[in-house]
């Protein structure tokens, strides 16, 4: 049996709002072992590494590491211990060079100043080591969201960490960068080190994991062997029933066009071209999808159809509306509904409570006020009739968001969007680190809408599964252009899609006639 | 959760106390090195201002003009914006206010008079308040530097007015015409001499808790300073909500200013700002920004403020020394931290209460379901 | 009266009317710099810059003197970062409390030591820094009387607007404070502390504005007086708003507000009848102007980028 | 002067004392006076009023000093004098900046006694139960300008206040009137620091003063802004002119000795002697309520330091000619123009623009 270098003994996590997130969790890592941790939205499988990280002090359990046990009071004591974390969110200064960002604590210095030029030399010959092909004098603000996800992992690697946990690292990858990834962390596994990865794709787990360990609601359920495992068996353990991993959807019935977007160019604050000469429709009853690295256009395209920010010239139009110089609410009144990238960001109000985030894009209406007063009693029943189709787990409709999981936040978005009454549906990443079972939900009712009440939509995800399954027309996005199309989504191959996202291949514009 | 939610709210009275027992305590050991007679000192700091029907009475009066700017901070801490014009709406208002009820003399009757001076303090705190909210809203100015500038040129403004358009050359000292009779506020109560503004202060603290909690304005507020991106996402007018919230507030500072003249004063005499408008975030932050508790925050400042005057009439010690006590009163009242070490320990407690007793069903429960999942 | 001494003696006034809005406005890019907006430039330097004139008094030495302003300074700037940082208190409420305090308190502390509740005037001896005039450059004219002769905390305050530009970019602690300042999270997933961070900025913070106290104190008159500050924190708070944390940027906007001071100073001092109070308004004013035309030139820039540019 | 210092202990020690004995305060009514002022330690004004208090305490009357704080807190004033009523004071006396609460009080409470002192009023309306002080700060103004006029050498002298007010006005007045008088060719600047807690601007207001206007004599009637002044002077080697108490002793016999070789003299209003007078005349029975009791040179209320420093500095013929004016005016001879007879604001600032160089 392989060394044990660290194990985590009865790990009890209550946050400052009384939320027990870890409830006496045991946890064991193996020297040269990739482990899985896995669990739904807000297992607790995040809390459970900023405790081992020292980013957050539990109220009992103990650390061992190597048979010795240890006390990890901050983030400092972690490093020194050779643990090393690449945090589900980015912790990068934008303003920064890539080589100060990776050496940030632990910056060389040269007659007590700084040393810039050895922390570049530094970062190039880790860049170099790994095989990371990065400026280090770039600033970071400048980095496309895999470059950004390589300095994170530079970062964890020029400490020297024997440890590396790395917390959904893929979510924002391609297949491609995602398979570079994987060479890396076998290069780094064979070579000694441990990694903990935590992942909502089963698939990767499958790939390069030897063992999974499963949370759920808090609890461990155990470690298991994934030789012994499939997907399946995996999700089950993590929402505890069966999960449906693929979509079953008809052929879609399609009508007249919702929305009409012509030679649409935007050049954003820095004088880049992030949308180029973009043209294409979206019509009644079709799901179509948008593939691509994150930062080709698609979040600019997103922002230029919810009007939450201008386009340089070309038209769009909503069900024959112009939407140039509309505001968000112009454009809404036309008939989208958007469905944010970040959902903490854009798509609720934490402190509000379930109820006022949901009424949100409809409070002038009506019928939920009358005079300058709202309608306390009617809007009451129809939140509560919300929170029992979409399923949302609270305790009442008064529960502030922010005390909900993940998942169940995005279905307090989905509920609000979904019921606006809308026939265009705009989803920006919508299931994005979101579990299996909510996703598949939300998956679901996007091509469910599409079939039964028409409702037009544009699904922009970087989980190519996810637009694989759901789309019905598939187009790809590079370079703030449309570089690809399938008209249909479910015979193109995830390889296939990776070569056009990066670039390798191209469509004239002939192959694209007519899926425009 | 419930429990959680108990557990703050005791814990925030009790720590309310224990900041007000602790400043005490400290004024005490100060009082024991510098004063004569510290003990008498403390008891009329603390009883003081209950000595007498008139002082409670002003600890009332003091607090009308804390409760006006007090939910004038509610509005700006609504919509995050730290426009801090209230501070020099408040004495502008008063100044204006003056102006007018002297030129419009004795014309219009008693409340018809009052509520057309109200409505000018309303006027001119929208007017300034729009100033540093639209060089924020156009020119994304810093509203906080713009706010504060904005003050200091109404202190000018104001001595500048008094001077040259109303100043009474009767007098001795600075001051402008007297008030006419219809245009003075009325004290009430008899012996509490409690200025008839206090009516005034009631209607707005309700008027403004309906505003943020039942009206469709509030809510959009609400969600805009909540959350501004999300606000802007789902079609709130952001600049607009803003701006009027902003607005609003400085309304209310202005007629917060206009009470305080014509309920406490015969002429109008300020040659230097208040400091109200930053009594009146004091009292906000105190309030936790919500209106409603705004009279309680307001009330408990003025008990500290009458304290320290009865304290510079009675006693041997200089009134200076009450703004350092009073600067600890707030810093601890208003500290996060403050006890939170033992505010998050009972919530662990009663967390792991809770975990222990349902443990046992839960586990079972989730072990049941996965009965084929072996464990290693 | 327009001849080259009016302009020499102008510009020397404009350098002291600077000198301690350059010190707020440098310890606010400090604070800046490490994310927070520090509206209590005010205390700490009135705090400062009566400790100056009663530590100069009691041990008859100008420099303990100075150094006893930036003590007070520091201690000051060590109770806003004591409540904001460890106690959690509303940033804005902890400066404005302290401004509140340090009104009063300084008064309170005057009344203890000597019984006066006014000014030290009398009661302290007065201690001023001394003046430095600089050879071969004091010969040039107008140059010369412009830039010769000044207090030496005047010089200083030019060279600290260096001094903290070479910590912020130079220095691994500046960087460290920059990262704080930017993103919390990532400096302190890193290892570095962010609470030690946030309290270093303002104990530097505190040295600057116990210079600027001093200056105030021990430099431009030679005696503390209540309420003596008047406001020049909020000056130079603006003034590093205006150039956005830029120290290069703020010692400049500061030296634009020692210049309408100035200006305001000298229309004053013609006499007459125009109301003082529409002079009095102008360096308020002028840095509202300064601070709109700055950020519409920025936005105007931005639009004509996003239009296409060309 | 130099007592600074000592005189808050001597409050102390009383105030405890009447806090102790309540009750005998309020038994011996006619013995009992409350002093409300803004803020002591203002080296002039008030602390001149709380010099006079300490007298009458020596002197055996029961005097308390209450400090009522600032305008920005005169919504608290009433109650302040109430506080002091209640507490069994009979005499309230207050300047004219409390005048309105004054006189509202005295009609409420008609048992009590009420002396507004700097201040004025048309003496039918007067109340039985008030008394006003009022002081001829022109005509001191007049002798010091004089002064200036005599000890220019550039023809142009300076007046500088802290802020406006009808006072400082009538003080502004009566200096430019004895200026002009002394001889009509040397010009005033008059200028508003605009605070009178700015010593550094005033410093700097002067600084400009002398290199713009060549101004070499600066009278201040500035409160505490006023010793940024007498720095101003000392940097240049101009004259200062002190304002309201002796402030060449002052500072002379203070920490500072070298800031009162620029001070020629002071302009002296004696609030505190006026106070101890009054009382005196109040215990000899004398009418004094419900009138204007005026006091000017003839009374010593005001007036200028005559001390060596005076002697050594000033020319025998400019000392001669202040010492003429001031019996001039005292015998009528000469009429001090004054603030309070102008028309209205417009005939001030027509003498102001008409001596403006
Ligand atoms: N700072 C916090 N304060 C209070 N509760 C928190 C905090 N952070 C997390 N939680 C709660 O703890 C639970 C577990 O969160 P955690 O981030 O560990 O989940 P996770 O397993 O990482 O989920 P995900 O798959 O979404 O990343 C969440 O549901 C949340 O309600
Ligand atoms: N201060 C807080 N108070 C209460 N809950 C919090 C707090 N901070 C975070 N949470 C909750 O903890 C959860 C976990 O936080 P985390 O940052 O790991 O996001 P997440 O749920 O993992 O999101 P994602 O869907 O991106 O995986 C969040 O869903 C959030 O609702
Ligand atoms: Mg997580
Ligand atoms: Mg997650």
């Amino acid at each position: 049996m392989a060394q044990e270098v660290l194990r985590m003994e009865g790990i009890t996590k209550i946050y400052d709002n009384g939320f027990v997130a870890n409830k006496n969790v045991t946890f064991w890592l193996n020297e040269g072992e990739i482990l899985a941790l896995v669990g739904e939205n807000g297992a607790g499988k995040t809390t459970l590494m900023k405790v081992l990280f020292g980013l957050e002090a539990p109220q009992s359990g103990q650390v061992t590491m190597n048979g010795a046990p240890v006390k990890i009071l901050n983030t400092l004591d972690a490093i020194g211990k050779g643990i090393g974390m690449v945090h589900q969110h980015f912790m990068l200064v934008p303003s920064l060079t890539v080589a100060e960002n990776v050496v940030l604590g632990i910056e060389p210095m040269k007659n007590g100043l700084f040393d810039f030029d050895t922390a570049v030399s530094m970062t190039q010959e880790v860049a170099d080591k790994y095989n990371f092909n990065i400026d280090p004098k770039m600033k970071v603000a400048d980095l496309s969201v895999g470059q950004m996800q390589k300095v994170e992992i530079m970062k964890v690697l020029i400490k020297g960490a024997k440890i590396i946990i790395m917390d959904e690292p893929t979510a924002v990858l391609t297949p491609q960068e995602t398979d570079e990834l994987f060479e890396q962390l076998i290069l780094l596994r064979d070579s000694g080190h441990s990694i903990i990865f935590i992942s909502h794709k089963l698939e990767e787990v499958k790939r390069i994991c030897s063992r999974v360990t499963v949370l759920r609601h808090g609890y461990c359920l155990g470690s298991y062997d994934l030789a012994d495992m499939n997907e399946s068996d995996i999700s089950r353990l993590m929402v505890g029933r069966d999960v449906v991993l693929k979509i079953e959807k008809e052929a879609p019935n399609i009508g007249k066009p919702v929305v009409h977007i012509k030679n649409l160019v935007k050049i954003n604050e820095a004088g880049k071209h992030v949308l180029d000469d973009i043209s294409f429709d979206i019509h009644e009853g079709e799901v179509v999808g948008i593939a691509g690295v994150e930062g080709n256009g698609q979040s600019d395209l997103s922002d230029v159809l919810s009007g939450m920010s201008g386009f340089s010239s070309g038209t769009v139009e909503v069900n024959g509306n112009d939407i140039k110089g509309k505001t968000v609410h112009d454009i809404r009144g036309m008939g989208m509904a958007y469905i944010p990238e970040d959902r903490m960001e854009y798509g609720c109000a934490g402190d509000m409570s379930i109820r006022d985030n949901i009424m949100a894009d409809r409070f002038f209406k009506k019928e939920y006020k009358s005079g300058p007063f709202m309608k306390k009693k009617y809007i009451d029943d129809l939140v509560d009739q919300y929170i029992k189709d979409f399923e949302i787990a609270c305790d009442d409709k008064s529960q502030p968001v922010r005390m909900l999981s993940g998942g169940n936040i995005q279905k307090v978005v989905v509920a609000r969007e979904f019921t606006s009454g809308s026939n265009f549906i705009l989803a920006n990443q919508p299931t994005r680190g979101i579990d299996v079972g909510a996703a598949e939900m939300i998956r679901k009712t996007i091509v469910k809408k599409s079939r039964e009440e028409g409702t037009a939509t544009l699904l922009i995800s970087a989980d190519l599964n996810e637009v694989l399954e759901c789309s019905d027309r598939l187009l790809v996005f590079r370079k703030g252009k449309v570089v690809a199309a399938f008209p249909k989504a479910n015979e193109v191959s995830e390889a296939e899609l990776g070569e056009y996202m990066l670039g390798l291949k191209t469509m004239t514009a002939e192959e694209m006639e007519g899926l425009l | 959760m419930n429990k959680t939610r108990k557990i703050e709210m005791t814990v925030e009275l009790v720590r309310i106390l224990v900041a007000v027992a602790i400043a005490y305590v400290i004024a005490l050991v100060t009082l024991f090195l510098i004063s004569d007679d510290p003990i008498y000192i403390i008891q009329q700091f603390v009883l003081g201002p209950f000595s007498s029907v008139r002082r409670v009475g002003s600890i009332i009066n003091l607090a009308i003009p804390f409760t006006f700017t007090g939910l004038c901070f509610c509005f700006m801490y609504a919509v995050n914006k730290f426009n801090l014009s209230g501070e020099g709406i408040f004495m502008f208002s008063g100044c204006i206010v003056t102006l007018v009820a002297i030129n419009l003399g004795e014309g219009l009757p008693f409340p018809l008079m009052i509520l057309v001076l109200l409505i000018v303090g309303a006027v001119v705190g929208v007017v300034v308040t729009a100033i540093p909210a639209f060089l924020d809203a156009k020119f994304n100015s810093n509203i906080v530097v713009v706010s504060l500038m904005l003050n200091s040129i109404l202190v000018f403004l104001s001595i500048w007015v008094l001077k040259y358009q109303m100043r009474d050359p009767s007098i001795g000292s600075m001051g402008s015409y007297p008030l006419p009779d219809n245009a003075v506020l009325p004290n009430i109560f008899g012996k509490f001499r409690i200025q008839a503004g206090l009516f005034i202060a009631i209607i707005a603290v309700i008027a403004v808790a309906i505003l943020f909690y039942k009206m469709v304005f509030g809510y959009k507020m609400r969600v805009v300073g909540s959350n501004p991106l999300f606000a802007k996402a789902c079609g709130i007018n952001m600049v607009g909500t803003i701006v009027i919230a902003q607005l609003i507030g400085g309304a209310l500072a202005g007629m917060g200013g206009a009470c305080e003249i014509l309920g406490n004063y015969d002429r109008y005499k300020w040659v230097a700002s208040t400091q109200h408008g930053f009594d009146g975030l004091m009292v906000a932050v105190l309030a936790r920004r919500n209106p409603i508790l705004v009279p309680v925050a307001a009330l408990l400042l003025a008990y500290i403020r009458i304290g320290a005057d009865v304290v510079n009439s009675r006693g041997d010690i200089p009134i200076e020394f009450i703004t350092v006590i009073q600067g600890i009163v707030i810093l601890l009242v208003a500290a996060e931290e403050f006890m939170g070490r033992f505010k998050k320990n009972m919530i662990y407690k009663a967390a792991a209460e809770g975990l222990d007793k349902d443990k046992k069903e839960e586990v079972k429960e989730l072990m049941s379901e996965d009965g084929e999942g072996k464990e290693q | 009266m327009f001849t080259l001494d009016w302009f020499a003696n102008f510009g020397f006034s404009v350098f002291r009317l600077s000198t301690p809005l350059i010190f707020a406005a440098l310890a606010a890019v400090i604070n800046k710099k490490a994310g927070m907006l520090n509206m209590a430039l005010e205390g700490m330097m009135l705090s400062a810059a009566l400790g100056g004139v009663v530590f100069a008094g009691a041990t008859n030495n100008v420099w303990i003197g100075l150094v006893g302003a930036v003590v007070i300074g520091v201690i000051v700037g060590w109770v806003i970062a004591f409540a904001n940082i460890s106690g959690q208190t509303d940033l804005y409420l902890t400066c404005i409390a302290v401004n509140l305090a340090a009104t009063g308190g300084t008064v309170f502390a005057m009344f203890l030591l000597t019984g006066e509740k006014a000014t030290t005037s009398a009661a302290i001896k007065a201690y001023t820094l001394p003046s430095i005039t600089i050879p071969l450059i004091d010969k040039i004219p107008l140059i010369g009387p412009m830039v010769s002769g000044h207090n030496v905390l005047t010089y200083f305050s030019f060279i600290s607007i260096f001094l903290v530009w070479f910590f912020l970019y130079k220095t691994r602690l500046g960087l460290r404070m920059r990262a704080v300042g930017e993103n919390p999270q990532a400096a302190s997933s890193v290892g570095i502390n962010v609470k030690k961070i946030g309290y270093i900025s303002f104990l530097i913070a505190g040295v600057l504005c116990g210079f600027g106290g001093a200056f105030m104190s021990m430099g431009w008159v030679s005696f503390f007086m209540k309420n003596m500050i008047n406001g020049r924190g909020y000056i130079g708070l603006s003034a590093m708003n205006i150039a956005e944390g830029n120290p290069i940027g703020s010692g400049i906007a500061a030296v634009f507000f020692g210049f309408s001071d100035a200006l305001a100073t000298t229309l004053k001092s013609q006499g007459g009848t125009f109301p003082t109070e529409f002079l009095d308004m102008i360096p308020y004013a002028a840095t509202i102007i300064a601070l709109v035309v700055i950020s519409s030139i920025r936005m105007s820039h931005l639009k004509k980028i996003q239009r296409g540019g060309k | 002067g130099g007592g600074g210092s000592e005189e808050p202990a001597a409050d102390n020690g009383n105030a405890a004392e009447a806090d102790g004995g309540e009750e005998a305060a309020a038994g011996d009514v006619n013995k009992s006076i409350a002093y409300i002022v803004g803020n002591l330690g203002d080296k002039s004004f008030n602390d001149s009023g709380e010099t006079g208090m300490v007298k009458l305490r020596e002197a055996g009357w029961d005097c308390k000093t209450i400090e009522a704080g600032d305008e920005t807190k005169a919504d608290k004033w009433e109650d302040t004098m109430l506080d002091a009523i209640d507490e069994g004071y009979h005499y309230l006396v207050a300047s004219s900046t409390y005048r309105d609460i004054m006189l509202k009080l005295a009609e409420e409470y008609p048992e009590n006694q009420f002396i507004i002192f700097d201040d004025s009023m048309d003496e039918s309306e007067i109340p039985d139960n008030v008394a006003f002080i009022f002081y001829a700060q022109n005509e001191g103004s007049y002798l010091v300008g004089q002064l200036a006029a005599g000890m220019t050498e550039s023809g142009v002298v300076a007046v500088n206040v802290g802020m406006d007010n009808p006072v400082i006005s009538d003080f502004v007045t009566g200096f430019i009137n004895g200026v002009q008088d002394y001889d009509p060719s040397v010009k005033v600047v008059k200028a508003a620091v605009g605070s009178w807690t700015e010593p550094a601007k005033m410093k700097e207001l002067c600084l400009a003063q002398a290199r713009d206007k060549k101004a070499d004599v600066f009278y201040q009637v500035a409160g505490g802004s006023g010793a940024g002044l007498f720095e101003a002077c000392k940097e240049n080697g101009t004259w200062a002119i002190g304002v309201d108490s002796d402030q060449y002793t002052y500072y002379k016999d203070s920490e500072n000795p070298e800031l009162a070789d620029v001070i020629l003299t002071s302009m002296l209003k004696n609030v505190g002697d006026s106070f101890v007078a009054f009382f005196d005349q109040v215990e000899a029975g004398e009418d004094v309520w419900g009138k204007v009791n005026s006091l000017g040179l003839t009374d010593n209320a005001v007036g200028y330091v005559d001390n060596e420093f005076f002697q050594e500095n000033v020319p025998q013929e400019v000392r001669d000619a202040m010492a003429e004016a001031a019996e001039k005016i005292a015998a009528g001879e000469i009429d001090v123009k004054s603030y309070y007879d102008f028309a209205d604001e417009s005939e001030y600032q027509a003498l102001l623009d008409s001596v403006t160089p």
